[in-house]
């Protein structure tokens, strides 16, 4: 038997439907996806089975955040940016060819019953991991306000994304000079005393973590973050992707595969 | 009818195809009907709790892997009551995999899980990450004999002895751990490798070396099956690179009797599933109408010549 | 200007780029200007004329290949008056490979090839085909020490000892083989190795056991090259698997003094004068002004974290 | 220096013009190529880098007889059947791509002066390698008969070839009942009778090696023949593919890619 009290997981193979860049940097690939595997969260992931392309010959999965599910359609979105070989040889798949995923896989975000109003502190490839979450908010009835940052504003992505989402959307950028932690930190700050934030999601970096630990603290909001690391298997077995978390004044190890990769935004720790 | 069946000593599987440690989990339930398996083999215990390597603890390199998990453990009251009533729900055998610092410790852990629901102990006396510079017990002839005779004191349970490619004596550590009590051979664990990151100059292993595993290994452990099967009498379970189902078939025919999946499982979740079917389906069309027709049929006697004419090509 | 150039003892090369023994040999002159290598290295000779092994000698394993070439010899007066003159039209230096059953013969044709025109001795003592189910002197730390001992009184030129992966001993042989005097170490060999053709059940090597070498072996022979660089202080030359700039440089950060190509030649006979320009442009884009600043410089000292978040991805 | 007192051996990276099947079993393919290696010889062969497509993964290259060189017009042509790994890559190349080969390699075929009337025996690839002779004979002003057998007519193939290069072409067939050993000596005798032979040219089987030395020996007729061996390096350096000869009463080991791929007939040792 295979245990249906737990969550099933697939091993399926999807046609492209397309797989196309969306600006300088980023790439949205859609596959062709049976609805049974579709039944996802927001802040899950798949597993990626990169192709052989020529020189590019990647081994292991890539793991990829699910930027959009639609079971209806038959559709599973990534978006996702080349950094290596993987996602090289990712780029490379036109449509029509096949890609083989495993998933839904992970933990993804949580949103509790009293938490009213979202806010998304987003930068890259982050906001292809917290654009789901945007759709479950509106499902639920939820306020989402996403800042969403990027270097320029001509990479600033799925603004209108999220803006459909019924989002309220505030951009910042490095170049324009308003996404420095700082001043970060004040937009957020004044958010929270104008119309009140109830629960923080990220994805960040290291600055952005400590930023956003230290602003919850304070005001004792709670928050989610999702985490990143090498992974081999991807579903739990190998042990390879664990992160340390402080947790009852203890580090612990915990899978970033299976028990995240969303985890408590207080108990994460920065490297 | 085919029959996949095979024996492992006096354990009979219901098909050779089965996990290797620390490649299989209860995890895997989510993905197929793990009681196709013909066993189930747990990831490596120690007693005590263990955290395991620092991170990155696996890198690629070109068509394989290399790791270094170490072996994080829960201990083994965890292992107790939490992992062996999970495989009880299944008719599948579970095989518990161990390891420990020093013999003495290893004989109490063998002990320890010497319980109902445990079918068969695979002793890992072969991790090349848990002491220092990769030096395991199953690196000599005399370690091996020493600490498999301790083990077999500890238990009535079956025990599989898990052999290293690092050690340059395969056929004198296979015999050592046969003398010594063995019930089969598991051949074998990762090989002692090392990546470099040629940009940070860093290892790209957290714990600097680590053990390839997956297609690379292949052709070496494949060697250590054959020079055991023919070294010993007790059964041999071949284990290293497989991935598809002439990788089973080419180790059953150098002479195990049974074989480990491991790093295809990370490539594909449901491989073994297949491999079970693939493997019927090559039996059907090669006329067999059992698997342990296969086992050691080599055709090692005579010198193949292989001096071929153009009409081979034709 | 880049300074390619290595120092090998006592030897400067004037890039570190050289073949492999037995993937070289004077018909490489018909496809690239073979003066453009750091040094030339020759395919291993006896003293007396042998005919190798059985055929099929290579078989191709998962990206990587197999040999049972053995040492087919034409033997040492025909190398002589054959082989050296031919290496003497070139300013590159030659390295003679030489083998021998017993260490008074290795110390014979040691003797009688320390001739002008031979600039190195590599001493194969590793050798997985020579000897019964591949036990060579590289085995074990006493048998290297006294073959190396001999060889270091057979000769004055400098002696490059050939090292296998086939031992669990590599840092015992490492120092054996410094403390009896080699001048640098060669690491390493192929591994033992096996393939079956499923249909024909027949070992796909007429001498059944064979060297894996090319890619799959890179992990192992670089974990080897840095294990080597740590235990002594002769130069290391690596060996294994390199087929790129990257795997160059990768071998230099362990500790390796220079590389030699081997199968990767077979893929790409040009191969070596492709390295030696991808290497000097690699200096220039790192900002590097010689080849030494890579030699050994791996970070090893602080543990990894490689704990990293989205931004890394960005 | 690159040794020019020897022959040059060139990796070359040639452009695919086409790769089609010509007939039920053999493919022909067709490569863009620079003048400067088209100086071959009938007989030579060049090795081939064939590509990785999907899970074919050839490592090695593969050795493939020079069916047709042509230097003005810049081509190189290869016939070739699938059989397993490589050549089914090879296959799957498409007009346009890339292919890297080294050569031209080997000894080739020999045509001595006093060899006028030239029977070449042949049978599957071995016609490859067989039809740049008849080029050859055609530009010494040689008689060359060909004596093509296949498994049945469909099957046969360079007819048109060889007789467009002014070559007598016999065809003998299994499903004709005309291919036999013994049908094709007394076919090879009523020639010799009739016309005379002064050398023959072959890449048979082992039955035909044997049949063909008979007749060689009876009559004191030169013969060479073309034989395969698998190869890693194909230029001489790694020793693998040495066959036995029969020369002077002694067996000696002789490189197929260097001193061969073309042998005395009566010195070749069948298996
Ligand atoms: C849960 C999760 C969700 C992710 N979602 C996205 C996404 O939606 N879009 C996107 O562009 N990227 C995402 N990433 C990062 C993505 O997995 C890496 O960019 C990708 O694995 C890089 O592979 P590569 O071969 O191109 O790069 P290389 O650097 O060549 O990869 C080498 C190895 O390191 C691993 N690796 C490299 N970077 C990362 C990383 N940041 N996280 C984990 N492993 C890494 C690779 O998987 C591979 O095993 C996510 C990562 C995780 C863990
Ligand atoms: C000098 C020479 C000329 C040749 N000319 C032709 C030709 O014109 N047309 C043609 O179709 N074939 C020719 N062949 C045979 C051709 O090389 C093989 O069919 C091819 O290598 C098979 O590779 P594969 O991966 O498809 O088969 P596989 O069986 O998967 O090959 C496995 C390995 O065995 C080797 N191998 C298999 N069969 C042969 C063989 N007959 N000879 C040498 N090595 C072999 C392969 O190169 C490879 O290394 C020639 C062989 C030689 C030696
Ligand atoms: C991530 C990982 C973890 C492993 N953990 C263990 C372990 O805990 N105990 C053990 O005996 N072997 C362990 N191994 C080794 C495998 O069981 C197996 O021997 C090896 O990977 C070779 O098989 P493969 O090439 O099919 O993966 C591990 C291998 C990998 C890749
Ligand atoms: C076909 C072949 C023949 C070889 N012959 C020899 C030899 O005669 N002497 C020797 O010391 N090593 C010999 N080797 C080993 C190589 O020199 C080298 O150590 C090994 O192949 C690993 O390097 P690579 O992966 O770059 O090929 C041979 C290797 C191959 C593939
Ligand atoms: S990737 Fe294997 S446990 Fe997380
Ligand atoms: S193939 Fe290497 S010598 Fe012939």
């Amino acid at each position: 038997m295979t245990d249906m009290t737990l969550n099933p997981i697939f091993e399926t193979i999807c046609r492209v439907k397309s797989n196309e860049p969306i600006n300088r940097e980023y790439r949205l690939i859609v596959l062709d996806a049976p609805s049974h595997i579709l039944k996802c969260e927001p802040g899950q992931f798949f597993h990626l089975l990169c192709p052989t392309k020529g020189d590019l010959r990647p081994y292991l999965r890539r793991p990829m955040s699910i930027y959009g599910f639609y079971p209806e359609a038959g559709e599973l979105h990534f978006l996702y940016k080349i950094a290596g070989e993987g996602t090289a040889a990712l780029s490379a798949l036109e449509a029509g060819e096949n890609l083989n995923v495993v998933g839904p896989l992970g933990h993804g975000f949580d949103i509790q019953d009293d938490w009213q109003k979202l806010m998304v502190v987003a930068r890259g490839v982050g906001l292809a991991t917290l654009a789901p979450l945007a759709q479950k908010a509106q499902q639920m009835g939820r306020k989402l306000t996403a800042i969403c940052s990027a270097r320029s504003p001509e990479v600033l992505m799925s603004i209108d994304h999220f803006k459909a989402l019924g989002a309220e959307v505030i951009t910042v950028t490095d170049s324009e000079g308003t996404s420095g932690v700082e001043a970060l930190e004040q937009l957020i700050e004044a958010h929270i005393q104008a119309e009140g934030v109830d629960a923080f999601y990220t994805c960040g970096s290291n600055r952005l973590l400590t930023m956003l630990q230290t602003i919850c603290a304070r005001h004792g909001i709670p928050g989610q973050i999702a985490l990143e690391q090498q992974m081999a298997c991807g579903v739990g077995m190998c042990q390879c992707c664990v992160r340390s978390f402080r947790r009852k004044d203890k580090i612990i190890h915990e899978r970033v595969c299976k028990e995240g990769p969303v985890f408590n935004l207080q108990e994460a720790m920065g490297c | 009818m085919l029959d996949l069946s095979v024996n492992i000593g006096a354990m009979r599987l219901k098909n050779p195809i089965m996990p290797a440690s620390g490649t299989f989990s209860e995890d895997c339930a989510k993905l197929f009907d793990i009681d196709a398996l013909g066993a189930h083999v747990t990831k490596t215990i120690t007693r005590d709790i263990r955290g395991g390597n620092p991170t990155p603890r696996v890198c690629e390199v070109r068509g394989s892997m290399l790791n270094s998990i170490g072996i994080p453990s829960k201990g083994v009251d965890y292992f107790k009551t939490n992992v062996i009533p999970f495989y009880d729900q299944y008719q599948t055998p579970l095989v518990v995999s161990i390891s420990a610092g020093s013999a003495d410790e290893f004989a109490q852990i063998c002990e320890e899980v010497s319980v109902p629901g445990v079918a068969a102990i695979e002793v890992n006396i072969s991790c090349p990450n848990i002491e220092a510079d990769g030096k395991a017990f199953a690196m000599r002839p005399s370690t091996t004999e020493a600490v498999m005779r301790k083990l077999r004191a500890a238990t009535d349970l079956p025990l599989w002895a898990k052999l290293t490619p690092n050690t340059g004596e395969t056929t004198e550590v296979a015999q050592a751990a046969e003398s010594a009590g063995a019930d089969a051979l598991v051949v074998a664990n990762t090989m002692l490798s090392m990546a470099i990151d040629i940009h940070t100059r860093k290892p790209k292993l957290g714990n600097l070396m680590g053990g390839l595993s997956g297609p690379a290994l292949k052709p070496i452990a494949l060697r250590m099956v054959y020079q055991c099967a023919k070294a010993v009498s007790i059964p041999v379970i071949g284990c290293g690179g497989i991935a598809t189902v002439e990788d089973v078939v080419e180790y059953l025919i150098a002479g195990a009797s049974a074989v480990q999946v491991g790093t295809a499982t990370f490539i594909s979740p449901t491989v073994m599933v297949r491999l079970i079917s693939e493997l019927e389906a090559f039996l059907r069309t090669e006329g067999l109408s059992s698997v342990s027709e296969l086992i050691g049929s080599i055709r090692d006697e005579e010198a193949s010549d292989g001096v071929f004419f153009a009409e081979a090509a034709e």
